[in-house]
């Protein structure tokens, strides 16, 4: 059984009252509830704050691109669907730059887990609008204040069909956790939106702000009932439900080749046969 | 006129977009190269789906060839517009062929009452009948390939192509003035020639070298390299995605790659100009990958369907930064089998990105390839075995060779840690100064993986030759044809051709560059880019060349008319 | 007032039969009952079969690259908010490769009109699957049939509170043209997915799909209720509505700055007593 | 040990992100400025917001000075890192300061009792008291400038500042060596000097140019370029917009241009390798569009708030297919406000993309710019007039310079018709060969009216010299610094410098390199880039290179060190 402790302690480069150490804090819980070690888990990021984060963790991790962690994360299961893949960044780089591979990742419904630290600002550039800024929220980049409607990845998660949508706070560690757990044991594409306070950059969501406009759903929603699902999922300003929103079971992207056994192509050798059989074609 | 039966022939069949000429073409090839023929083929289509100009030609020859010719022997005119717009390309003993019901003129033009031989969905396969008949194929041969090729999918049809076939071919021998006495007959080689177009070609290399994950964004022409992978993938274990965008496609393949899997992504300029970033995250994360680029005319959109050898220099320096890369350019269907093989390999040895560079010319013309060896082909080292490296494991290890010890995440203990900002030998982000300058020389170090590897540029011709014909990629069989005419008309030519176009090793080529009187560097493009990349890297200054823009390859006539003005 | 003779006549690479031909009347019946000169509407595309269509027409037009149409039509429009702008392409160029600007155009509620042939498959590049083809539509590319979720634009847009959302079909011509000017008329972002058949490459959502699986909404439909159209915009494979599913009076983007006139600044000569002002900041 | 008043002085302050040294820095910045003093600032900062080491350091001269010392004559100690890490690098009569609780010992080091000198938020205002004691500031000049520069947004705060200047002015008087006596006092000039880094000056040179459209994607080093013009948009009729990727950026620029607006972008290399198909884009449709590429250290996400010229070939061959381009390369604030005048104006006469290369030493540099001239400056030739065009009107028209007339859709009855395709004059889509031809030789042929505008390389030193010092872009200074350097010391030396990159116009500069005993290229980059370019345009090989790319800038002393060696 892998302890907390098999995860690491790092010196982190992060601002002082971040909500990112809780939300690491709740990773390695996560981890740790579902029996995965160390070299058991591939993590990737793209760049942000939140996209520094598995370097403080003891994994297998690979740090690529601002905004194009989901295609290395679907590359990666495509290749080795027995690998444990978690993506792991923020707002600006999933929905914002990398935008349309979070829907292309949530239409495929591939087997990853995505943890998206949702700061509503641009963090590691200083503090400009992110796709989740509030309306009027003013930065030196947007003097006016923001005029986009913000983006509503779990709505739109929902909408896709995506085999598992939940939102946490990093306020509630325990139950960021939980969900972190159950999201990982999902075989589909899993989004865990995570509501994470920027103390740097945005005074207007602050710690407070996300206290006081999210409530923990209880049992009486079912996150299989996708039309309640899209009720739920809509509210952005207020009344903001924490948890399970939707879960379905469609299988994942990576089960459905003909060819899907759970295990990576790679370690076989070519078989010439098969070849020869290939290029006869072409006789 | 000479009436004896030929060694080499020339047909195109034209027509519009829609009306299965590619599939037509196709069989045409097939037929040929099973009878024993060497073909070339050299496909002209517009951007769009039906109608348009589009022609298919095919030169084939009882002997290896290597580029196409212009006068034509036979027309196969599906549409006025094939008759009209090519007529005057009929060589003194050409023919033309073109339906009864066509509103047609010209000499030699030989009308074909296809309503009477076959019923409309299969004019094509008595069109294929009567241009049998002509060159003089075996029917039997025709048959089964007709058979085979429609009969998977229909079963139901098996009889009236008979029938089409078989009508045609009695109509041809009948009709046409010296059917199956205007080629000579080739000999079928016991080991059957495969019929295979650039990108099927690279295809096969990739599946030879053990690629295991192809993502791609659909781009003419590189589009056909996926499919065929796609083709054969659940036979050869290669997991397949059409991505989002391309860079979605070079991101999921680095991720791929990085995980295990030799993988490659296939693009043309427009979708590669996308992959730019992605290029400096392999680099940067030293992860292998192959990277095909079919060339067409740009800049933008351009021409998307015809040729053009203008993206030499976008590849050599796309990506950010600085880092080690290989380009390989073959310059003939069999060169994008092995070549493509050795871009594998040499992702592999590097760990890093390495480039196939053709085009669309290249891309779809099919040749008759001698059968390719299968059996004890290396394939890539995918290191799946953790014992050998040294504790503890470092992914980023400063190495004398600059390549580190190279694992996959979930296959031991060890944990593999890839990081796109710079970092330390562990793979943590860092700032510090001398760690970086450690780092970048690993990775420049690399360049001498690379450079161990350089397949040096062919010579033909002659030695110290007054004339001396440089190009790369595509451009070889056209340049060497053009320099066997000049030969063959008592000139002193040799040529050298660039199958690897990055890194260039000078001692290789210079002495070759400087033993020549006069040299002229033949390219697809319009500002000379290899002639200056020659002159970059060694200051040999080739100031005269042969440039073509205009969406067409470079062929031997059009370097000869500019060989002698230039 | 202009006519439809206004906008030419021209030869078309388009395969007979295909619905892009009613789309392209649509569109000439639209302006014309819109009282636009083709002078005084700029159309920008990406590249595909439906990306030709501004080349058919007389018009100011920018053939784009495939994708980013969008992009394209925002910058023309925040330079010259006067000038009406039009956004044609394809379904692959507008929710596949151009999907991150798709999200961004509609949360902006920038003043374009975005016209999308939906034909559910890539024409241009023969017959691969495009973001909304049918799941278990094969192709070359997708010979086990595609697997992921269809991308339900119309959805989406109701999602990020686009401006109009609509839905047509080029087999009802008239009702598409009356869609399509009411979109024009619409000062935020309209979008009109359009379902238009390719004979060439989508035999299975053919004319006769097309047909059958459509209705017109009526009058009991409310565009202004938001709830409601969220719950039209679900049907992606039978009883899928056709026209306004989404109307909202957001304002667009361009209308918010603080000074915004809707006239164009370049017009106007940079004024070196501002200039001066702005660089004294520096003093 | 000189006790005189000095005319050169050296200071830095060294802290953590978060602790207001930038805010603290360009305050004493703008004090010098106004205090008449040249300045050069060289800001160091880890890719982080709060902790890390950063530095603030500023040289100060009463002459005109355009690099940095090495050498500290003050050092400013926000933490104890800020002595641990520093303080060695004191001069033989510096002084270090530090809060006395700080835990930090050495030699000449003052402790300074800020709890003492105002309260916690204000002891930033009391540091700046000591420092302009120190270097003997007028208190009245100072205490003006806090007010203005918090007195806006924080009226209230408006006595406590006050104080605590006061405070820290009296006990800096008293308590520190030779306070007031270490510089010399500069002279004030009557039109105050402005205090601008390269950044900032881009964005003022790109306004008076009459910009009027940015979009961008947030990246460092880049962003304080889009931050700047939106800061002065309303007041200039700049409309801007934060876009959803780099790719959006480009796209939207060029939209907006096409429309009439002057418009332009700032990146960095991997938001910058986003953008390469959209140049070609811009290239294609001839729009007019200026990309500030501010480079740092690659590949990938590399060294994000350090420097390197690292993009230079990215740049130049960026977007596929082939089209001219101008790529200028600023060497000092002044130049990047010039030259980004030079940039529009380039654009719009050539029709196409224009580049600003610069990188995050001169963005973040800081200098005293004498005042620029604003009135009478050339402004961007909008062609909103559509009087003059032949009818019809063809946006493509093939014309001699190559330039066609553009026009503006809407403002007028003719129709603007823009294609990524390859297109006819009318703009529309064509596979015509020959059309083909006539359009790639009119956009090539623009290449000479980029070429008639060339800025000639700044020779400087001796002519003919021992030793010739290349050079392009940000390394100007430091180049220039060590050329006199060795000039004191009697050595024959000078230098080329290259404001502008592309095209190179050899017959400006092939003398001078062939007039010198010897040339060293100094380039902040690992693989000699700008040599091997000159190589390739001239012939003429730079073996001798002095590179640096572990994420500093280059400096005399880093240059003095390599040239003896090398
Ligand atoms: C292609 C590219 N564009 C821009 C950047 C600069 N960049 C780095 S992080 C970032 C934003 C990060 O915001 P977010 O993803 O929300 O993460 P946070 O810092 O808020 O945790 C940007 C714009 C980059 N590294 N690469
Ligand atoms: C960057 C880039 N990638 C790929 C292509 C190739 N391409 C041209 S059109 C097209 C698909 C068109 O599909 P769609 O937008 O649905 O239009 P349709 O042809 O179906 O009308 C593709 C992939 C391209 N031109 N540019
Ligand atoms: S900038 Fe914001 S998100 Fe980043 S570490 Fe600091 S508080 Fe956290
Ligand atoms: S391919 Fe399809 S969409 Fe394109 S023109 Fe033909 S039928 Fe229409
Ligand atoms: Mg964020
Ligand atoms: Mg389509």
């Amino acid at each position: 059984m892998p302890t907390i402790d098999d995860f690491g302690s790092f010196e982190t480069a992060w601002c002082p009252g971040c909500g990112n150490f809780q939300l690491l804090e709740a990773v390695k819980q996560a981890l740790v509830a579902s029996n995965i070690a160390p070299h058991e888990v591939l993590f990737v990021s793209g760049i942000g704050q939140a996209a520094k984060a598995p370097q403080y963790l003891n994994c297998n991790y690979f740090n690529g691109l601002h905004g194009r962690g989901l295609p290395v994360a679907t590359g990666a299961k495509l290749a080795n669907p027995a690998l444990r893949v978690i993506y792991e960044s923020g707002d600006g780089c999933t929905y914002g730059e990398g935008g349309n591979h979070f829907l292309a990742a949530a239409r495929r419904n591939i087997g990853i887990t995505a943890l998206v630290h949702d700061n509503r600002v641009y963090g590691l550039t200083k503090g400009q609008a992110s796709p989740t800024s509030q309306q009027g929220f003013e930065t030196k980049a947007q003097p006016h204040g923001v005029f986009s409607q913000p983006f509503n990845a779990v709505q739109v998660a929902v909408a896709m069909r995506a085999g598992f949508v939940g939102r946490g706070f990093t306020g509630h560690t325990d139950h960021l956790a939980d969900l972190i757990a159950q999201a990982i044991a999902h075989p589909g594409f899993a989004l865990v939106d995570i509501f994470q306070p920027c103390p740097s950059f945005n005074k207007l969501n602050n710690y407070a702000w996300f206290k006081n406009n999210t409530y923990m759903l209880g049992d009486e929603h079912n996150p299989d009932d996708w039309e309640a699902a899209m009720k739920l999922a809509s509210a952005m300003d207020e009344q903001i439900p924490l948890g399970v929103i939707f879960r379905n079971d469609r299988p994942a992207f990576e089960s459905q080749f003909a060819t899907a056994d759970g295990k990576p192509h790679f370690t076989k050798q070519v078989e010439t046969a098969a070849l020869r059989e290939v290029m006869g074609k072409y006789a | 006129m000479d009436t004896n039966p030929r060694d080499d022939f020339n047909l195109m069949i034209a027509g519009e977009a829609g009306q299965g000429l590619a599939t037509f073409g196709e069989l045409v090839v097939k037929a040929l190269v099973r009878s024993g023929y060497y073909i070339v083929v050299t496909q002209s289509y517009h951007s769009r789906i039906r109608g348009g100009h589009n022609t298919f030609a095919v030169r084939l020859s009882t002997e290896p060839i290597s580029t196409s010719r212009d006068a034509l022997d036979l027309l196969v005119a599906m549409n006025s517009d094939g008759v009209r717009l090519h007529h005057d390309e009929l060589a003194e003993d050409g023919i033309a062929l073109a339906d009864e019901k066509l509103d047609a003129e010209g000499a030699r033009l030989v009308k074909v009452p296809f309503g009477d031989l076959a019923p409309g969905k299969f004019a094509n396969t008595a069109g294929l009948g009567v241009v049998a008949a002509l060159i003089g194929l075996d029917q039997a041969l025709v048959d089964d390939l007709v058979q085979e090729q429609f009969g998977k999918k229909h079963p139901e049809t098996a009889d009236s192509n008979r029938t089409a076939l078989e009508n045609g071919y009695a109509w041809g021998r009948e009709h046409l003035p010296r059917a199956g006495k205007r080629v000579k007959p080739a000999t079928r080689s016991s080991t059957p020639r495969l019929a295979l177009n650039g990108n099927q070609a690279i295809a096969l290399g990739a599946l030879s070298a053990g690629v295991r994950f192809v993502s791609f964004y659909p781009m003419t022409p590189s589009t056909s390299i996926p499919l065929t992978l796609i083709a054969a993938a659940d036979k050869m274990g290669v997991a397949f995605e059409q991505a989002e965008d391309e860079i979605a496609a070079i991101n999921m393949a680095i991720g791929a790659s990085f995980t295990g899997a030799p993988a490659m992504v296939a693009t043309s300029g427009g979708g590669f100009a996308l992959m730019v970033e992605g290029i400096s995250l392999a680099a940067m994360t030293e992860t292998p990958v192959v990277i095909a680029v079919a060339q067409r005319p740009g800049p933008a959109t351009g021409l998307p369907t015809r040729t053009e050898q203008g993206d030499l220099e976008l590849v050599l320096h796309a990506g950010h930064g600085e880092f080690p890369r290989a380009l390989y350019a073959p310059g003939s269907v069999e060169q994008c089998f092995h070549l493509t093989r050795e871009a594998f390999l040499t992702a592999e040895a590097s760990q890093g990105p390495v480039f196939i560079l053709t085009d669309q010319f290249l891309a779809d013309s099919f040749r008759a390839v001698d059968p390719l060896e299968v059996e004890g082909l290396e394939t890539v080292p995918v290191p799946v075995d953790a014992q050998p490296v040294a504790l503890p494991y470092r992914r980023y290890e400063v190495t004398d060779s600059g390549v580190s010890p190279r694992l996959l995440p979930g296959f031991s203990e060890h944990l593999v840690q890839a990081d796109s900002d710079e970092h330390d030998e562990q793979g943590h982000i860092t700032e510090d100064h001398g760690v970086r300058i450690a780092q970048v020389d690993k990775r420049l170090r690399k360049l001498d993986v690379i450079q161990e590897r350089v397949i040096p540029p062919d010579a033909s011709g002659d030695p110290n030759p007054d004339l001396l014909l440089v190009c790369w990629g595509s451009a070889k069989g056209a340049v060497e044809d053009a320099a066997a005419q000049m030969r063959a008309q008592g000139h002193s030519v040799g040529t050298l051709h660039f199958s690897q176009v990055w890194p260039l090793v000078p001692e290789q080529f210079v002495p070759a560059l400087e033993g020549a009187k006069r040299v002229i560097c033949c390219e697809g493009n319009a500002m000379g880019q290899f002639a200056r990349l020659i002159r970059r890297e060694t200051g040999f200054h080739i100031a005269d060349t042969v440039l073509r823009y205009d969406g067409l390859p470079l062929t031997p006539e059009y370097i000869l008319e500019r060989c002698c003005t230039t």
